[in-house]
């Protein structure tokens, strides 16, 4: 059978990965894949997208799939938590949010449409440096946008995922790790879909994501699994 | 150049199909609206006119959700028009071509008017009286003397198609053999680790397909001026 | 063929208000530039929408606001012969022939295509792109594809203006040749009086959107012949040339007329300007004109400050124009004895 | 003005090889259409490039293919009256005027612009819009424009073949008074003898792409003769008319011409055909032609199948056309004396 | 119609100031290659020609990548020329104006174009003979004969540049009240659960300006029309 995956873009890399083990153990499944910010991904399931098993970057658009009915609320789990770090160019020195302060321009996440720029922003504000950093910050479209402009130097650094910072930095490297008490747990929420509840398969592999096996995979790309 | 996977291929082929079904498509609607516009005098021609141009002026992503609306499965055609017949558009390809025609749809019409003004009108009477009613007329006297607008409109909207990213992402995905077209592919490619190799093969392969189609579409200019 | 009409059309800085009713095979429509004539023509073939009245062509109703009837231009079957040949540019000379023909039902083929490609010489061209055309060569490809479409009445409207004077004698025969040979009433639109001599029998002269007369060719022609720069003009058909010297003498009212232009056709039309007849009382010993006729003034008439001569020469008529004064001096009264003298260059074949 | 061109021009289907020298105020090139008669205007003033040669006028190398030398047109002070008159569509009249005036230098400017005004009767339409004016005024203003810029040279592209004959004379005058008034020197271009001999003194006869003669205007015309369907056209200049019974009567080389075309002008240019003149060998009693002349055959020349025959009519001359039988019965040759009788309306008021 | 907050009012302003001056400032450009497509033969016109229209042809993601490369800090252009200058231009809106100019900028020089292929040769001609030189002629005739043409040009920019969103948020950024327009922020509303409304109300204001931007070019197409 068929498993239609609907996957904030952040987990691309690790999803593809953990499809490919779970197909090679169960012939005759195969994945239909459809990557995207999670507010897209969540409009397109209502709007009667063929989805089976969904992946959010955030807690909101789980929750709106919940209220709509969209989501198998038995079903809602947590796939995997991250972290948020401070990436930059190597010359560059920054080893605490206080230090981030003294330099000329930060990317973060819209906050508003990025769940990663949300959560640096909720940081700024319980560091209280907020307002220093007003002026300061270039918001991006997406996390892997802010590493685009982190490598290049259009920025001193970034706030971004950590898994992101490993996976997709060329130049930048990962100057500090945001203490967790500044901002709430990043979490990855997943759910079986109403129409995927039905779907053997997607159950199977929606079981095989909670395994200690797809853990070690989520582990070995810098996810946080509890 | 890197040696493309299979995926990338299927982007490319894909991108291609979408481009020429969704100008196949949109041909007809694109030169009644063009006829309309250019011959008829109706009600609401000026509306018709905003409604032709809107995609124009409005993001891509924004007219990927307004087709998401109205095609879904809640959608007013999708429940309404779609599901009574069974067929499921959104998340397909033919999503993608929904999307890639709607975008260019303001350039062709475009074209075809501006082909369709230079229509002499004396030859259009010239059919009528020789017995032919319009829509003989149009299909013997207009449509091979416009053909030069209509060839250019079609080149505009399969340009226009190669790039077209924002409306197509939200109402076909983005999936890998299904929807994935060039520009999804690059977009892919750019945010993940070391594709910008790939990214930029990508869009070469966008600029050599254009290239042609430019190139094709001086070559049957100068043939059609030929012809004259 | 008989055509009742009462047309009401308004444009912003012009109205066409007409009402009328002809029966004829060649009808002449007359009139100065801007006075309507075209508006007339389209109003007729149902390019455009009067604003009110009806037609009726032959007993059917084409038009009628008050019974909302609007036949569309493809089912009126009126042919139009526009100024300009309007050629379809992407079709062969043979396709522009065929498409009103592949059009008209088959029961009202009366024209076929073989005896028109004879009738108006265009075999050779069937094969052509219209684009390497002559103009003569176009404007027949143009009336024959209007012919094909066997239309029960052809509106030509001003089909020769835009040709120069050779081709107009030439495209008149054609144009006489197929409405002839293939029975077509037509109406023919000009403001040219020579060409409504030539090509109708009855004119309605318009002016201004309206009306003005109705009357024949002839009539007009002797009541323009004071005020038209070129005179009247008389219209000669003439047979069976003899060949003398270079010229060529045609028998004529029981005399023979010597005209310089070298013909090879048994028949053809001359004309020969009122102007160019030069009235002399005695017979001259020598004159370089080499024609003297013998004749006898039938009748007189005046128009505007000239007086009009019509001679009697054996049993052909033609009309000569003088001033007053030399009508005076030549003692001109119905009856007298008189000598005309015209060059054999003064007429001008027109066909 | 003396223009010294060596030029040679390759298109697909078409080369352009010439070679001449003229000197003169007046110069005409005569030729067929599409002989290459505007190739050499765009050459000439710039507008298209040559594959080689030069050009020089008054000594002023305006282009050589050896030295490198190519003047754009906006330096070349060679002035362009098209077929139409292209007047700027976005401008008034009085903008257009003076489109080429303000663009001059100072010290070229000869001609004023009240002065051309005048010459060409455009007051009354200096602050219209060009697109309400008549052809020939529009005909008017594009010359004026043209002659405001003050051009070393003035190329007239066939200037009058767009416009009907009424208008064509008209504008002839405006043309001659322009460059006569502001003294400059023209290049009449025309396939039209009559033009030619209006506008011209000296002729450069050009076919397909060739210098084929260079003559005056006269031979050409009477070269041309025998050919021509309205023969030899006598062009008389004419002035002072007396007023008699609706008739004008001028006077021509010791006596009197009666003329029916009623002109309110002093001085007017007429033609009269060579067709149009009918000789008599013995006086008439009477005659409806209003003109009967003695004269004295001064020449005679064969042109075609016509006999040409100049006439001196006291100090008047006159060539008027017979066929060589009435020549023969007329006993024509140098130093008779015979009658020519002509129609009051056989003269043409050019002007 | 939800009351906007100042951001919105921003970003309306901001969009309508980034069109204006991506069209102004992209006119004389579009002029000068419009004129030389139309009017002068030269080594490499073909190349111009796809050039010009690979905006049409790439998404305009991958335009704003190319924009980010050539204009950033390590950009070619952006290392040489402008920051020697002092010059930032990316993540102002100045960015976002160069990147509403270039994709809009191949169907600007189209409308161009065709206006210009309309103005009689003949009238340029004569200009040129009356003592114009090149330069003069092209502002005093070819401007005001394809002034139609140029203005169609504007509009089509201008009502492109409304909807611009994917080459504008890759150099530009998505900062609220610098850089953030209106299809950006249509974007951040669409991506919040509860951002419907005020996503479908700036949608309708960006209806709104393009409705007046067509009205208002129909208009002036009628009174230039009538002044010929
Ligand atoms: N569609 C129209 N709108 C406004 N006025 C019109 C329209 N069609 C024709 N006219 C006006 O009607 C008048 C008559 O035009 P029409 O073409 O019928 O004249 P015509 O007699 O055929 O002249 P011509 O001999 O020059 O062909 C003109 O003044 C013309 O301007
Ligand atoms: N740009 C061009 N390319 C190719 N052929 C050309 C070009 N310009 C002119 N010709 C050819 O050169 C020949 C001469 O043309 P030209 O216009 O000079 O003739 P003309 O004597 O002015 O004729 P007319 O009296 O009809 O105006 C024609 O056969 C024409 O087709
Ligand atoms: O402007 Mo788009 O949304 O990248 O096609
Ligand atoms: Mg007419
Ligand atoms: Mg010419």
């Amino acid at each position: 059978g068929e498993i239609n995956l609907f996957v904030a873009a952040s987990m691309r890399e690790v999803v593809n990965e953990l499809s490919a083990d779970f197909a090679m153990k169960n012939s005759g499944v195969t994945f239909k894949k459809n990557y995207g910010a999670s507010g897209a991904l969540a409009k397109q399931i209502e709007n009667g997208a063929p989805a089976d098993i969904f992946i959010s970057a955030n807690v909101e658009w789980m929750d709106y799939m919940k209220k709509k009915k969209l989501a198998d609320d038995r079903s809602v789990a947590t796939f995997a938590y991250n972290s948020l770090v401070f990436a930059g160019r190597p010359g560059v020195k920054a080893a605490s949010l206080h230090d981030v302060t003294k330099l000329e321009k930060i990317a973060i996440g819209s906050p508003k449409s990025v769940p990663a720029g949300e959560y640096a922003a909720e940081a700024f504000r319980k560091a209280g440096i907020d307002k220093q950093l007003e002026k300061k910050l270039v918001m991006a479209k997406d996390v892997r946008e802010c590493l685009l402009y982190a490598d290049r130097g259009e920025v001193d650094g970034a706030f971004v995922y950590k898994t992101d910072a490993l996976q997709v930095a060329k130049s930048a490297k990962i100057l500090f790790t945001v203490p967790q008490q500044y901002y709430p747990r990043v979490t990855y929420p997943m759910a079986l879909t109403v129409t995927g509840g039905k779907k053997a398969e997607a159950a199977g592999f929606y079981r095989f994501l909670q395994s200690a096996e797809a853990k070690a995979v989520l582990a070995k790309h810098g996810f946080l699994v509890k | 150049m890197p040696i493309f996977t299979s995926a990338e291929y299927m982007a490319i082929l894909l991108s291609l199909k979408v481009s020429v079904v969704a100008t196949l498509v949109s041909l007809p609607f694109g030169f009644v609206v063009a006829y309309l516009m250019t011959y008829r005098q109706f009600r609401g021609k000026v509306a018709l006119d905003v409604a032709v141009n809107l995609p124009l002026t409005l993001p891509p992503v924004v007219i990927g959700y307004i087709l998401l609306l109205l095609l879904g499965q809640k959608g007013f055609i999708g429940q309404h028009l779609l599901q009574p017949l069974g067929i499921t558009l959104i998340f397909t390809w033919k999503a993608a071509v929904i999307a890639t025609a709607v975008v260019g749809f303001p350039l062709m019409v475009r074209s075809i008017r501006l082909g369709m003004e230079n229509v002499d009108e004396r030859l259009i009477q010239a059919a009528r009286t020789l017995g032919a009613g319009w829509l003989d007329t149009i299909v013997t006297v207009i449509i091979p003397l416009s053909f030069r607008g209509i060839v250019a409109g079609a080149a505009l909207m399969f340009a226009r198609g190669l790039g077209e990213f924002g409306a197509t992402i939200v109402v076909a995905g983005n999936i890998p053999g299904v929807t994935q077209t060039i520009p999804l592919a690059i977009y892919e490619y750019t945010s993940s680790p070391d594709g910008d190799r790939m990214a930029l093969a990508l869009c070469l392969v966008s600029i050599l397909l254009s290239v042609v189609v430019l190139l094709l579409h001086e070559y049957l200019n100068r043939r059609i001026a030929k012809a004259d | 063929m008989e055509l009742r009409v009462t047309l009401n059309k308004n444009f912003e800085t012009f109205s066409l208000d007409m009402a009328f009713t002809v029966q004829g095979e060649r009808i002449g429509v007359f009139g100065p530039s801007g006075c309507g004539k075209s508006t007339l023509v389209s109003l007729l073939a149902g390019l455009q929408q009067p604003d009110s009245g009806s037609i009726s062509l032959d007993g059917e109703v084409l038009y009628d606001s008050h019974h909302g009837i609007n036949a569309p231009p493809e089912q009126r079957r009126i042919g139009i012969v526009f100024q300009r040949p309007y050629l379809f540019p992407h079709m062969s000379v043979k396709a522009n022939l065929l498409y009103g023909f592949k059009r008209c039902a088959a029961a009202n083929r009366t024209v076929d295509f073989d005896s028109l490609v004879e009738v108006l010489q265009i075999g050779h061209l069937l094969s052509r792109s219209v684009h390497n055309l002559s103009g003569g060569e176009k404007q027949r490809v143009g009336i024959g594809r209007t012919v094909l479409s066997n239309p029960r009445l052809l509106l030509m409207d001003e089909p020769l203006s835009a040709l120069d004077d050779n081709l107009k004698f030439q495209i008149i025969d054609y144009l006489k040749a197929a409405s002839e040979t293939f029975r077509i009433p037509y109406i023919f639109i000009s403001h040219s009086l020579l060409e409504m001599r030539i090509m109708t029998d009855q004119v309605l002269a318009v002016s201004a959107g309206r009306i003005a007369a109705q009357a024949t060719a002839e009539e007009l022609a002797r009541s323009q012949m004071g005020r038209s720069p070129i005179g009247y003009i008389n219209l000669l058909r003439l047979d069976k040339p003899r060949r003398i010297n270079g010229v060529s003498a045609y028998a004529w009212g029981g005399t023979e007329l010597v005209i310089s232009t070298v013909g090879d056709r048994p028949e053809a039309l001359f004309e020969l300007s009122s102007k160019d007849i030069i009235l002399l009382k005695q017979h001259p010993d020598a004159i370089s004109a080499r024609n003297l006729l013998e004749c006898i003034v039938a009748d007189t008439f005046l128009s505007g400050n000239k007086v009009g001569v019509e001679l009697a020469c054996g049993n052909g008529k033609l009309v000569a124009e003088v001033v007053p004064e030399a009508a005076r001096e030549l003692g001109i009264t119905r009856g007298s004895r008189l000598f005309a003298a015209i060059k054999a260059s003064a007429f001008r074949r027109l066909e």
